[in-house]
């Protein structure tokens, strides 16, 4: 399945664009997601971490994601 | 009570203070950040912050909640600046009120070492040598 | 640097955050005393501030200097009121600056505790049922 | 030797007045000073503390008073 990922910070600089459309296999996980990124763009390797929000909430390596979730690649914030 | 807001716009600190004023308080504690001119040695020229807006406010409210659920305080406005800031501007205000200051002084310790480890806002440096997503590799 | 002011005038916490302000400070905390409207479970009406001015302002700035050894903070302001104030008005006000938060945070803890145990500034409790200096007896 | 007390708080209070003259032996301590103002003054007896300023400085019991010191009664502080 085809999804939408929302990039900020170094990862909107990775991918060149704040919205970057990619294919995964159904039933895609958070895991699955991070793997298949980062063979696709090895620089998230080079990141301190990274993690993934889906509907503006942080999930776990095992969330399985869906083609109407708002998925968001969140490298290491710094706020404040 | 919260005040959440986030905002390419100059932060007002007095309308925190005016929101969390309260008769009941005897204590406000505000922790103002502002742009330092150095890191690690290195000049800073600005400071440039994005946000995740949606998630930002939504994470912002969380901490709040957290703080109010933590400790005994009255009221807190939160707010955090986005875009291009300047050595001396303010990325972020807290503002906390209670009863006694101490509950005040911990409460806004919290949120503002909370919102550094989960809010949705990155900040890139532009240094004399290039620029740099802040914390974004190792 | 530090800005010691003891007056019978309304404090303004903008004069003190401008004092404090200082492009090598990525920090600014302020702790603001507001009368409250209750103590002890009794309404309070008004509180009186009254000061040994000379020793007070002394006393003051020993306070702020102790904390400029002790911390890594860059700049102090410290205001007290004296005279007649009313519920939510401001007895005092200390901003501190500092190139890491942590820093400030401990110095504004430390000023106001300090404040609190050696400067010559008494507070009378306006209540209901009569007038009363704070502490003065077990 | 006759001495002035600047007197503050309940301090002010117990004396009815901002400013008090006190006869005290000649090289009076602090100490001296304490058990003469409860003696000719009993209420002080019920504060919960009261230290003696000397030209705007703390000074312990020991320290021994001149007629030129500006001498102060300081109750219990309740700044802040």
């Amino acid at each position: 399945m085809e999804i939408e990922l929302l990039a900020f910070g170094i990862a909107k600089d990775i991918f060149g664009n704040g919205i970057q459309k990619i294919t995964v296999t159904y039933k895609c996980s958070i895991k699955d997601l991070k793997q298949e990124l980062i063979s696709k763009y090895p620089k998230f390797q080079d990141l301190a971490s990274f993690a993934i929000a889906v509907n503006s909430e942080y999930q776990a390596d095992d969330f399985v994601l869906s083609v109407k979730d708002e998925i968001a690649i969140i490298p290491p914030v710094s706020g404040g | 009570m919260i005040d959440i807001k986030l905002s390419p716009e100059t932060l007002n600190l007095e309308s925190c203070n005016v929101f969390v004023a309260d008769p009941a308080a005897g204590a406000i504690v505000n922790f103002i950040g502002t742009v330092r001119n150095e890191t690690k040695k290195q000049k800073v020229l600005r400071l440039e912050f994005e946000a995740y807006e949606k998630m930002a406010l939504s994470e912002m409210k969380k901490i709040a909640n957290q703080a109010l659920e933590k400790f005994d305080i009255k009221k807190i406005a939160l707010h955090h600046r986005t875009g291009v800031l300047d050595i001396s501007e303010i990325p972020v205000i807290i503002s906390v009120s209670s009863a006694h200051r101490k509950a005040a002084f911990l409460a806004c310790e919290f949120i503002i070492d909370t919102l550094k480890q989960s809010v949705p806002i990155w900040k890139k440096e532009f240094l004399e040598n290039g620029e740099y997503w802040v914390s974004a590799t190792p």
